[in-house]
């Protein structure tokens, strides 16, 4: 497999704090890799950074071979890169069809100009419903994103993350608020997507869906990089259950 | 040429004392309320003809002493009448923004309804007589105007350092929630900050007015001239405010004195494009993140 | 002393507490544990008034507080010392203190704060800093003073060892012995069962918004239920 | 051809006949008064309706328009079409110098800037007295007049040909807003309102496509500022009064932003409803401030967005997922 997305000593400084310290990633092609560690360990700031939309105080990022250290999301989703928000994040006032849509804009060649003169291209509807089909939203493609129940709304983030046609999906806790059952068919949600050769990584606090459906785990801690494995590596790792569980677990 | 410039730095650090007062008021509310007030102005213009009602029967000082008082009146009705129920649900930035802006158009044609469009002269005993001093004149006006403007500026600063409700407040600007589990009450605060706000903007009207005349109008100008200074300090930054408001005031009358009289208000308003072309974050703010 | 009876709680449509129950005696320590996005944070928020509950009831000391604003909660006895610390970063310590007595009018604040100083020296060498420019493990200390400064009968930390090196997790856990010692109950929510259990006297387990495991926290620390609700393993 | 489509020619073709039937020039004075708002409020819906972005400096552009064509007409004596045209690329061009700064940052800077735009404009527009005549305004702007390469050319001598001209200029302002509303560009504009960081994240160029909307609206706001500039025969600097942003922005809202319906609702009621309330001329801003307030407080979706709600909601309801 190849080498489809790494970070050589990326950073992150605020102020004085440096939230994520020199650390070192890759995600092979075809794989579905987990990021985890305890909360504040500098998740979520890796993510921002490698998807664009926060920029490294130093250290860079490639994908798909060529350097996007800086990158503005838009550029990244034109390589191939989408992803979803920690927090729900939807069109809330659009239907959930309008939703794909605009998670496909990058497949609709529609210059502005073209829309005031020629025939508006009808767009390809069958690659909706496969979306919709895939995320079982079908039967709400015309109700208002907004009024979904939260299961769905973050069924949808993953849909409009899906239209956008991406080679690497990344996942900022998707199953965050989901209760057991919701986050065990998001198990399968994830084996289909991998599927369909989309690589994914992913940051999840739920340890059960993480162990499940990773072929590989980074963790971090206080921002840097503390283990590397498969998950049953990572589940016998004892700094890592150390940081979990706290001292003197290891051995229990 | 010499005497030229010190007289239009003196002219202009007056000025800019105003300028500094309006840009306080603004910054504060923003700072703390998240609002950037676009009736800002009109607080301004009611300030100078709350001054100018009282001061026919009770005299200049006096006068400017009732306009405080029924400055305080207004920012906080601006708050509980039309920023209160906008702080229900999810606040955006936004609805407060349109909001304050029809506040604004409200404010402004009530009072052209009331006083009519024709600009008042507001007499002040101390408008008059020049005082020469070191051969730059000043009148005492000028005077009462830096003093006042000064005095207010080191009263509010020492407030927020110090008071009891200045740490409170300073602690709402920061993070809202924690604040409230400290006992602060939130809504308390947001009064406060728009009183405070609203009697800065009346003081500056009060004092500028017997300079300029008074009319239901000059609020859209003191909007521009306390954003343009805001802009130029960093949004929500005090010290920002009261340099920028001095470097508005200096720049404005140099250029009055040595490019042209006819476009010193245009000066301002460079400034603030050129800001906002390569230092968005103001001249003493701190790098911000891209869009 | 603290009773919560049958909570529910939504955050829009997605429901965060469901028929929650719990209590907090005169004198405990209780640990809440459970993984992150569990509905601990979300627990302590509708305690203190941060969050309204959809149903429900709240009692502390033999009143309801549930739906009172977060300042009456306050004067009731109850503080809640945020997720993260949450120091107001350009404040200097003192003032954070200062500020952590807002709610108080009496002359002993001062007392209290040289008393908060004396059991953190840290604080005491820093109080003209800002607060932004302490280390993690001091900026738990000081927002556990700031805590101590509405003299809470009942004090909730939510993840207080989060984030600290391993050194300064032995002593925030000591701190909240210690306080505990002084004669206030700790309501205490964290990941890490290990100290968490290690400290208190009873703990509850949450899972996705409902309590799964309660008891005896020596117990619980051996369960290896609760293990296995962590790592998934 | 869907219902909307029908809707749509339907009004087109009445607005059409209503000259044949009325003869009274202050009918349809008032009727192209009308109109010269709905574009107005269209042309501001393209940046504060669909992108959200809040311009509070739209007078500034059809004052540009107006000032532009008053130029070239009454000091080069170009042709009309010509004039029109150039109000609106001047004013589109300003859109650019103004949009480039202040669309890249988020936060309340586009608004502070485009206010800031619109008092300098209102400055010079007054000051520069070579150019404009300063604040009495210029007077004896030329009608408009079609060429004629035969003979004598067509001079617009009464309101009848403004009246099908400015219904011209609402058709083409509204098959905009309507094209967008279903193609790639709109669902884009709708899509940085929302929720700019999803957008962004889904590939949308955002700054370019905020800067495409503002550009759409500053060039109709120049080209019906030109057109208005002809129709009156006289410009000034109250054209450029901040007043006329509020009334184009009080339009947007109350009607409803984002939508095709809502700016003419709105454009409707503010036109009329001053007169039909025989609100005191006086009181007339107050009023329309008054209302603007309301609208936010109350219904920050505007009447449409109210109408669409209770639409919305049943739509919901049938499906079972009212949640």
């Amino acid at each position: 497999m190849a080498t489809l997305l790494s970070t050589t000593d990326l950073t992150a400084q605020f102020g004085g704090l440096t939230a994520v310290d020199r650390v070192n990633l890759t995600v092979e092609e075809g794989s579905v890799t987990g990021l985890i560690g305890p909360n504040g360990a500098g998740k979520t700031t890796a993510f921002n950074m490698i998807s664009g939309f926060l920029t490294p105080t130093s250290g860079s990022v490639n994908f798909a071979g060529r350097e996007i250290t800086g990158h503005a999301p838009h550029r990244l989703a034109k390589l191939g890169m989408s992803r979803t928000f920690q927090h729900t994040s939807i069109f809330a006032n659009l239907t959930v069809r309008e939703n794909i849509l605009v998670g496909m804009h990058l497949k609709i060649d529609q210059p502005f100009f073209r829309t005031l003169t020629g025939r508006i291209k009808p767009v390809d509807e069958d690659a909706v419903r496969e979306i919709l089909n895939l995320l079982e939203l079908a039967d709400r493609a015309k109700i208002q994103a907004g009024s979904l129940p939260y299961g769905d709304q973050r069924k949808l983030e993953i849909a409009i993350a899906l239209a956008v046609g991406p080679r690497l999906l990344l996942l900022d806790e998707p199953a965050a608020g989901m209760n057991p059952e919701e986050a065990m068919r998001l198990v399968g949600v994830i084996r289909m997507i991998q599927k369909r050769d989309i690589t994914v990584l992913l940051v999840e606090h739920n340890m059960r869906l993480v162990m499940g459906v990773c072929d590989r785990i980074h963790v971090l801690e206080h921002g840097r990089k503390i283990a590397e494995g498969t998950p049953a590596e990572i589940a016998a790792n004892p700094r890592v259950i150390e940081v979990y569980l706290g001292k003197g677990q290891a051995n229990a | 040429m010499i005497w030229l410039f010190a007289q239009q730095m003196v002219n202009g650090l007056v000025m800019g004392s105003v300028y500094a007062l309006l840009a306080l008021g603004l910054t504060i509310s923003f700072g703390i309320a998240r609002v950037i007030n676009f009736a800002h102005g009109e607080l301004y213009m009611l300030g100078a003809f709350f001054t100018y009602v009282a001061a026919a029967r009770f005299g200049y000082l006096p006068g400017v002493g009732i306009s405080v008082l029924g400055m305080v009146a207004i920012g906080l009705l601006l708050d509980r009448l039309v920023l209160k129920p906008l702080r229900k649900g999810k606040m955006s930035l936004w609805a407060p923004f349109l909001a304050t802006l029809a506040v604004s158009v409200i404010l402004q044609n009530l009072a052209m309804a009331v006083f009519g469009p024709d600009p008042y002269l507001l007499s002040s005993p101390f408008a008059y007589n020049p005082v020469i001093i070191a051969g730059l004149v000043v009148t005492k006006q000028d005077i009462l105007i830096a003093g006042v403007s000064l005095a207010a500026t080191l009263l509010l600063t020492l407030f927020i350092k110090k008071g009891r409700y200045g740490l409170a407040m300073r602690a709402v600007a920061r993070d809202r929630q924690t604040a409230a589990l400290m006992g602060i009450g939130i809504e308390k605060v947001y009064m406060l900050t728009f009183a405070l706000s609203a009697v800065l903007a009346g003081l500056a009207g009060a004092l500028v007015a017997p300079k300029a005349m008074v009319d239901p109008f000059i609020g859209r100008m003191a909007l521009l001239k306390g954003l343009s200074v805001v802009i130029l300090g960093g949004l929500g930054n005090i010290p920002g405010a009261i340099a920028g408001g001095l470097v508005l005031g200096v720049s404005e009358a140099l250029g009055a004195g040595f490019i042209s009289a006819a476009y010193k208000d245009a000066i301002g308003y460079a400034l603030m494009i050129l800001v906002l072309l390569f230092r968005p974050e103001g001249i003493l703010g701190k790098k911000m993140r891209r869009a | 002393m603290l009773e919560v009876k049958n909570l529910d709680v939504y955050y829009g449509p997605h429901r965060a507490l469901e028929g929650f129950n719990l209590s907090v005696k005169e004198g405990e320590i209780v640990a809440l544990v459970g993984a992150n996005g569990a509905g601990k944070s979300t627990l302590l928020k509708v305690v203190s008034g941060l969050i309204r509950p959809r149903s429900g009831e709240i009692h502390f000391a033999d009143r309801r507080v549930d739906g009172l604003a977060a300042d009456a909660v306050l004067r009731a006895g109850i503080v809640h010392v945020p997720e993260g610390r949450r120091v107001f970063s350009d404040l200097t310590v003192e003032e954070n203190l200062l500020i952590g007595a807002f709610s108080r009018r009496d002359s002993e604040i001062r007392q209290d704060a040289e008393r908060i100083y004396e059991y953190f020296p840290v604080l005491k060498e820093r109080r003209g800093q800002f607060a932004g420019s302490l280390s993690g493990g001091e900026q738990q200390m000081l927002a556990i003073g700031r805590g101590l400064m509405g003299r809470p009968k009942l004090m909730m930390l939510d993840e207080p060892l989060l984030g600290l090196a391993p050194v300064m997790v032995e002593k925030v856990a000591e701190i909240i012995q210690s306080l505990n010692r002084m004669g206030i109950s700790v309501l205490l929510a964290e990941q890490n069962i290990t100290v968490a259990l290690g400290v208190a006297h009873r703990g509850y387990v949450v899972e996705t918004g409902r309590i799964t495991m309660e008891g005896e926290a020596g117990a619980l620390a051996a369960d290896p239920q609760v293990r296995q609700a962590y790592l998934g393993i | 051809m869907t219902r909307q489509t029908l809707t749509g020619i339907l009004l087109f073709g009445l607005a059409a006949a209503v000259p044949a039937f009325v003869a009274n020039p202050f009918y349809l004075h008032t009727g192209i008064a009308l109109m010269v708002n709905i574009v107005l409020a269209l042309s501001l819906n393209f940046i504060l309706g669909y992108v959200g972005e809040k311009s509070l400096g739209h007078a500034a552009f059809y004052g540009i328009g107006g000032y532009t064509a008053a130029i070239l007409a009454i000091n080069y004596a170009l042709p009309a079409w010509l004039t029109l045209i150039a109000g609106a690329f001047v004013s589109g061009l300003f859109g650019l110098i103004v949009g480039y700064p202040s669309l890249r940052l988020r936060g309340p800077y586009f608004a502070i800037a485009t206010l800031g735009f619109g008092a300098i404009l209102q400055l010079i527009a007054t000051n520069w007295v070579a150019v404009t005549k300063g604040p009495m305004g210029m007077p004896g702007v030329p009608p408009i007049s079609l060429p004629n390469p035969f003979g004598a050319g067509f001079v617009f001598s009464t309101e009848r040909p403004y009246y099908y001209l400015a219904l011209i200029f609402v058709a083409l302002t509204c098959w905009i807003t309507y094209r967008l509303a279903n193609s790639r560009t709109g669902r884009a504009f709708v899509a940085i309102h929302e929720n700019v960081d999803l957008a962004e994240s889904v590939g949308i160029d955002t700054f370019n496509f905020k800067m495409i909307a503002f550009l759409l609206g500053t060039v109709l706001a120049g080209l019906i500022g030109a057109f208005n500039a002809h129709y009156t025969n006289f410009i000034s600097p109250k054209a450029l009064e901040p007043y006329l942003t509020l009334n184009a922005v009080t339009m947007v809202i109350i009607g409803g932003e984002g939508t095709l319906a809502g700016p003419i609702v709105g454009a409707v009621l503010v036109t009329f409803l001053p007169e039909v309330l025989r609100v005191a001329e006086q009181y007339r801003m107050v009023f329309f401030g008054l209302i603007l307030l309301i609208s936010i407080i109350y219904a920050p979706s505007g009447i449409v967005g109210l109408v669409r709600n209770i639409a919305g909601r049943r739509e919901a309801a049938r499906h079972g997922n009212a949640a």
